[in-house]
């Protein structure tokens, strides 16, 4: 029996294992075969032209372009609710918002993409008068909501964790219960919203379907009203078709978004480790 | 000695359960006035309604008058925050700031609007003597508060809260925690404060109380039982409950 | 202390009184901006997919020639990934919890399967998407099927079930296994009649969370699963079972969403998907609740 | 691995005979998956099999014609799409055809154009004509809206109109009924689709090219230019399973012809 | 009275910590003997290695021989769950199943193969009446044993214990969190007990040892000081620590 449960424990670090060895194995060729600076810094992706060109710089720029405005938008906003809920909300409003903001968290990435393909992007559109609203620009606003939920309840968790004492000794060398929360509470859930923030990066970088639904997926050097790729949709949208240096150089791109989501791995692992001490 | 802290018939509730019920009490300038009484009497209640922590807790409500320098703390014009800076405040647990033992100390006059390098070490420099911790921690200022020892950590929260300074400093079981060498030396602290202060504390030590304090006001149930200098109350006090408490036969 | 100066210092002065009305403002307004937000998410999807749910949607298949939509297939498909990949992924994710807290002796071999774990959690549905595509589809032979399907959302959820299992066998008090122990009962006995019992609240609740990640879960399906709309019959036969291809709802929704332009269709499956989120929040939170309790 | 596994069969007796006349019951699944253009036809082609061969079910996924050769060629699926002509390149399956069907050139209704040259045209996506007026319109950007590289639709337009490789497209998307409902929604765009997937829209308004307006007629006599083939693309090495044959063989015959029609292609079964 | 369990030249590590040092006891048969010392002397270590249950703390090594009817436990050739089964066990927090009583009860006696329900039923019913429980409980043997007051929760664990027929009951400190009249209960029971077991306690309770035991052997930071008669031990002890311990000189 024990032998059986060590098979089933084994079996998650086989599946981590596995993942990282098949991204290596199939996504190193092609960054060889292209040339690692090409690949990296090249500036135009044309994997089915003539004379192919497999620069991933625009969807590298993009995601981080992406996942930095999402963070701007949404940590602020989060964040601010997050105290809002842990620390001003009435018990009963606290009650309400809170199991809709879990809804928020639950609901599946498409919803998204759907609202945001029929109401942000030709709001988009109109707004500043593009020729079309599908840009960079819709997909930060659909990331930072989608990162929202979870940027509030992990705040909301690390303030609720700041111990009452701190508060009331704050409170009473008169400060005011503004000045307690931002002075004290929030210094001292800091390791724990440095996490939320972390958890966000990850959520933005990593999704997919929402922004493909809103970005246009045009393989641009990114600006802010313009169609572009982003790291996972550069992979969605030629994964089905695929074929030869032009599936291996995916394979590559898988590769490197990996590598950014272990890189924020290890940084949220080691905040939260921080926080337990 | 003048007064400077007066409750009139005041009566406290936590929703539907009285916690106070129509205490008249007097706390003179500079002693040093000690609450005594059974766990659950209503003095750390008494004590939190001086400088208005109770706001905190929902469904408190007040009656009758608590007055600081002859003014009613729940009348509108009083601000909480001058309230609060003016009757300082030290807990049972000793609750350092997760920062370092300056800014702890610094925290206070910052929020009150001192900005000022050189005139916040003079305050962080005066208030750690005044707390009897100067010597020990002036080589670490930077260093992390929460590295402290237990008794150490409750002399800077004292410390603390005389930056701000204050007129009144209340004290609720602040002490309970600690080891007997640092009950001593706070003890001690508290002797020399009282010629600036006026101390107010709350103990479950009969010995304490006996030594340090000037006035004692036994609690029971909710009412003040019995006020009076503090030898008389443990020598020959006047009520039945309160003899019945000091020796020992309950609470 | 000098009274006069009591006087003057008693209101806030007023750059406290412009800090504390700013950061109270900005307060507010977030807080207003993210209720708004619900309001809107929720509201709009209500608002425009509630009225196109009808018998007709839910009960039929699409017909090409009759030009009517039913999603019928896709709630099926939905059901047969939900079942399926439970089926695998509960064994193996409840046996790892309690080898983790049972069995495990290596510090450093749990450490390595909790990090291991962790990363799973962090890994894009896109990245299992092209992994499962590549070893369940090509590799193994199963095509675009919905067994690959569900093979590929074993390795997405197995983390939380092993979370939420571990949680709760941490919870059961020792002197359990101790008095089991001291009767002379073997481990795996220890384990089955008291153990598991015990943390029973804990599995059920990671069950719920997985079902919220399959229902919810879209690119890892796109592209092993594939987007078949018309009825399967898993049960007619192996080959059926194996390697029947199908869209679940969210899949269907993409679909209809994007490459249709049934907008009222994926409205009516937006709705669908977000009253479904709805009840699996529920469900965990009263099991959430019922596991405090004990 | 494409055929061999996919598919059980009841009768095992399996016929390569042409037409399916309801002589025997096959059970199985049959999984395509491919070009986007031809979802109407497979729509009508799948449900019209299903009426003479119930216990087959036949499954289709929309993920254009460049996923449906590579997963002939890799067996993730047992019949591919492609709204394309195999290339030299690609090896290891071969096509067969079952439609013909033109590419029509769309734009919003709200346009005041209902004809342009193919010169034109290849102007307009190259990015040579940025601005309707040019052309007689209004004076508005040309938005045009492209499909993703694996696209059938989107190689047969770029041949014909020789703009392989030249397109500057403000949007590509990844499916046909993308690019309809995109030009529906935008007054500016121009896009192209499939005939069969046009014809009795009124969303959208499907242009004339050098006066010849896309109909069945046209494409079948060669008058409308810009055309290609649907085929299914089946492995070379791998013989199809019995269902999967039943279905090709049938969607290949004459019984197949009118549904074809109707689904606004036109057939070539004779 | 013949030896039941012999311990000879024991030597117990948790790590590097040496727990127990060449410790030598001979435990007769069908008398209760308790063990006493102050806390952190190795008792319940002891107590736990008879019946092997300190092979679940990780890094545990053990020197010496720990003999139970004349075999070494262990010894390859000793199954633990068999070991266990003759060895009952009693802890100091009583620690039910979250099940029904009769589940508990039934428990031990289902792992060693019993499954007829008749045979069963009265397994439960004689275990119970064998702890003294039964009156209290026969109308709802199918409640939840969470239900019970602790006292009789413990009774319902020695029921449990007793249930799969053990030769030897071992109790750490089972009735220290008891109150005095439940206390009173199970040391009757125990009194009860050794006519047909081998009965071995821990206590802290001075007058628990002297009141109910045969013998008792005092244990001092892992050795194991003295052992005789309880009467010999409590009035005239031969070890000077001893005397020291048992008059409250120190522990
Ligand atoms: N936040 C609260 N909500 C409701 N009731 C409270 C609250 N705080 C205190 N009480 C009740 O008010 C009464 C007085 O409590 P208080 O804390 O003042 O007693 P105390 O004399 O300080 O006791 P102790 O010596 O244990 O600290 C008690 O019955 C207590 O249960
Ligand atoms: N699991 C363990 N790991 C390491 N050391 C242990 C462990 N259990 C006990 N010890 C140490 O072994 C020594 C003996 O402990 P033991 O529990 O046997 O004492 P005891 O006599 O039962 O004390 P008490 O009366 O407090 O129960 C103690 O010093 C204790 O710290
Ligand atoms: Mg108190
Ligand atoms: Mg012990
Ligand atoms: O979807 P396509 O037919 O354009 O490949």
């Amino acid at each position: 029996m024990g032998a059986m449960f060590f098979a089933c424990g084994i079996i998650a670090i086989a599946f981590v294992l596995f993942i990282s060895l098949y991204l290596i194995v199939s996504g190193l060729p092609a960054i060889w075969e292209i040339g690692i600076v090409d690949f990296l810094f090249g500036t135009k992706w044309a994997s089915t032209a003539a004379e192919p060109k497999f620069g991933i710089l625009p969807f590298i720029l993009t995601s981080i372009y992406g996942t930095c405005g999402a963070i701007l938008i949404g940590v602020p906003i989060g964040f601010m609710t997050s105290v809002y809920l842990a620390k001003i909300a009435s018990p009963k409003m606290a009650s309400i918002v809170r199991p809709a903001v879990d809804l928020l968290a639950g609901i599946p990435s498409v919803v998204y993409g759907l609202i945001g393909m029929m109401v942000l992007v030709p709001a988009v559109r109109e707004a500043f008068n593009l020729p079309d609203g599908a840009s960079l620009f819709c997909a930060i606003i659909v990331l930072a909501i989608m990162i929202l939920p979870s940027i509030i309840s992990v705040s909301e968790t690390a303030l609720k964790a700041v111990p009452h004492e701190y508060e009331e000794a704050s409170l009473a060398l008169g400060a005011t219960q503004i000045e307690t929360i931002f002075k004290v509470s929030a210094p001292a859930a800091s390791s724990g919203i440095a996490a939320a923030v972390v958890l966000g990066i990850g959520r933005a970088i990593g999704e997919a379907m929402a922004i493909m639904m809103v970005a246009g997926n045009v393989a641009n050097m990114p600006s802010l009203f313009s169609s572009v790729r982003f790291l996972t949709t550069a992979v969605a949208s030629e994964m089905a078709y695929a074929s030869g240096l032009q599936r291996q150089a995916l394979y590559s791109i898988a590769l490197v978004l990996f590598v950014f989501i272990m890189i924020i791995n290890v940084a949220l692992n080691t905040l939260l480790k921080k926080k337990e001490d | 000695m003048p007064t400077i802290i007066e409750a009139k018939n005041l009566d406290l509730w936590y929703g539907q359960k009285q916690a106070l019920k129509k205490i008249n009490l007097e706390i003179p300038e500079r002693q040093i006035t000690a609450l005594i009484g059974p766990s659950g009497c209503g003095k750390s209640t008494f004590l939190r309604t001086i400088d208005r922590m109770n706001d905190l807790v929902p469904g408190v409500r007040v009656e009758g008058q608590m007055l600081y320098a002859g003014e009613d703390v729940y009348s509108p014009s009083v601000d909480v925050t001058w309230l609060r800076r003016k009757i300082g405040m030290v807990f049972q647990k000793a609750n350092p700031f997760p920062m370092s033992i300056y800014d702890n100390i610094a925290y206070g006059p910052r929020i009150h609007g001192t900005r000022k390098k050189s005139e916040l070490d003079e305050i962080v420099e005066k208030s750690l003597r005044g707390a009897a911790l100067w010597d020990e921690v002036k080589d670490r200022l930077k260093k992390s508060a929460m590295g402290l020892s237990g008794g150490q950590q409750q002399r800077l929260c004292i410390a603390r809260a005389l930056a701000v300074q204050p007129d009144v400093l209340l004290m609720d079981e602040s002490t309970s925690a600690l080891d007997p060498g640092s009950t001593m030396r706070i003890e001690e602290l508290m002797r020399e404060l009282k010629k600036d202060y006026t101390v107010v504390i709350v103990t479950h030590n009969m010995q304490q109380a006996a030594r340090i304090s000037d006035r004692t006001a036994f609690f029971l149930l909710g009412e003040m039982v019995e006020v009076g200098p503090t030898d008389k109350i443990f020598s020959t006090p006047e009520d039945k409950r309160t003899e019945d408490y000091i020796s020992g036969r309950f609470g | 202390m000098d009274h006069n100066e009591h006087k003057e210092t008693r209101a806030l002065s007023s750059s406290r009184r412009a800090y504390d009305l700013i950061l109270r403002g900005l307060l507010y307004f977030c807080a207003a901006v993210t209720c708004l937000l619900l309001v809107f998410v929720i509201g709009y999807i209500f608002v425009r997919g509630l009225p196109h749910i009808t018998w007709e949607l839910l009960s039929t298949s699409p017909s090409y020639i009759k030009d009517t939509i039913g999603i019928l297939p896709n709630i099926v498909n939905t059901v047969y990934l939900v079942v399926v990949t439970l089926i695998i992924t509960l064994p193996l994710g409840v046996g790892a919890a309690v080898y983790l807290t049972e069995y495990a002796q290596n510090k450093k071999l749990v450490a390595a399967i909790e990090f291991a774990t962790e990363t799973l959690t962090g890994i894009p549905s896109i990245i299992f998407g092209l992994v499962g595509m590549l070893f369940f589809c090509q590799l193994l032979g199963l095509q675009a099927s919905l067994l690959a399907g569900s093979l590929t959302l074993v390795i997405v959820t197995i983390p939380t079930i092993i979370r939420t299992t571990q949680e709760s066998l941490k919870t059961v008090p020792q002197s359990y296994r101790e008095a089991a122990l001291a009767l002379g009962s073997g481990k795996w006995y220890m384990i089955r009649t008291v153990i598991l019992p015990s943390s029973i609240d804990g599995i059920v609740t990671g069950c719920i969370l997985a079902i919220g990640r399959i229902v919810g879960e879209s690119a890892a399906l796109l592209f092993t699963a594939g987007m078949g709309m018309s009825m399967n019959n898993f049960f007619g036969s192996v080959d059926n079972f194996v390697h029947s291809s199908g869209a679940s709802l969210t899949v269907a929704l993409y679909v209809y969403a994007r490459e249709r332009a049934e907008f009222d269709v994926a409205f009516a499956i937006a709705a669908i998907l977000m009253i479904l989120t709805l009840v699996i929040n529920l469900a965990a939170s009263l099991v959430g609740r019922k596991l405090k309790k004990h | 691995a494409c055929g061999s596994s996919s598919s059980s069969t009841a009768a095992t007796t399996a016929t390569t005979s042409t037409a399916s006349s309801v002589a025997e019951t096959l059970s199985g699944t049959v999984n395509t998956n491919g070009s986007t253009s031809m979802e109407d036809v497979m729509g009508s082609l799948i449900e019209g099999f299903k009426e003479i061969q119930p216990g087959i079910t036949v499954n289709y996924t929309g993920s254009g014609s460049g996923a449906g050769i590579t997963g002939a060629q890799e067996g993730t699926c047992d019949i591919g799409l492609a709204s394309r002509d195999l290339k030299d390149t690609e090896t290891g399956v071969k096509q067969i055809t079952v439609a013909k069907d033109g590419i029509a050139i769309i734009v919003n209704p709200a346009n005041p154009l209902s004809d342009l040259t193919i010169d034109q045209i290849a102007q307009l996506f190259n990015g040579e004509i940025t601005n309707w007026s040019e052309i007689g319109g209004n004076d508005a950007p040309v938005v045009a809206i492209g499909r993703e590289a694996g696209s059938g639709t989107r190689d047969g337009f770029e041949s014909i109109t020789g703009t392989e490789d030249l397109c500057v497209y403000q949007n590509e998307l990844t499916s046909t009924g993308e690019v309809i409902a995109n030009v529906a929604s935008n007054p500016d765009a121009i896009g192209y689709a499939s005939l069969s997937a046009v014809e009795g829209d009124a969303t959208i308004k499907a242009l004339t090219v050098g006066g010849v307006a896309a109909s069945e007629e046209t494409v079948l006599d060669g008058s409308y230019v810009i055309q290609r083939n649907f085929n299914f693309i089946v492995s070379d090495g791998t013989e199809l399973s019995a269902a999967a044959q039943a279905f090709v063989d049938w969607a290949t015959s004459t019984e197949a012809s009118e549904l074809i029609a109707g689904a606004g292609a036109v057939p070539v079964a004779e």
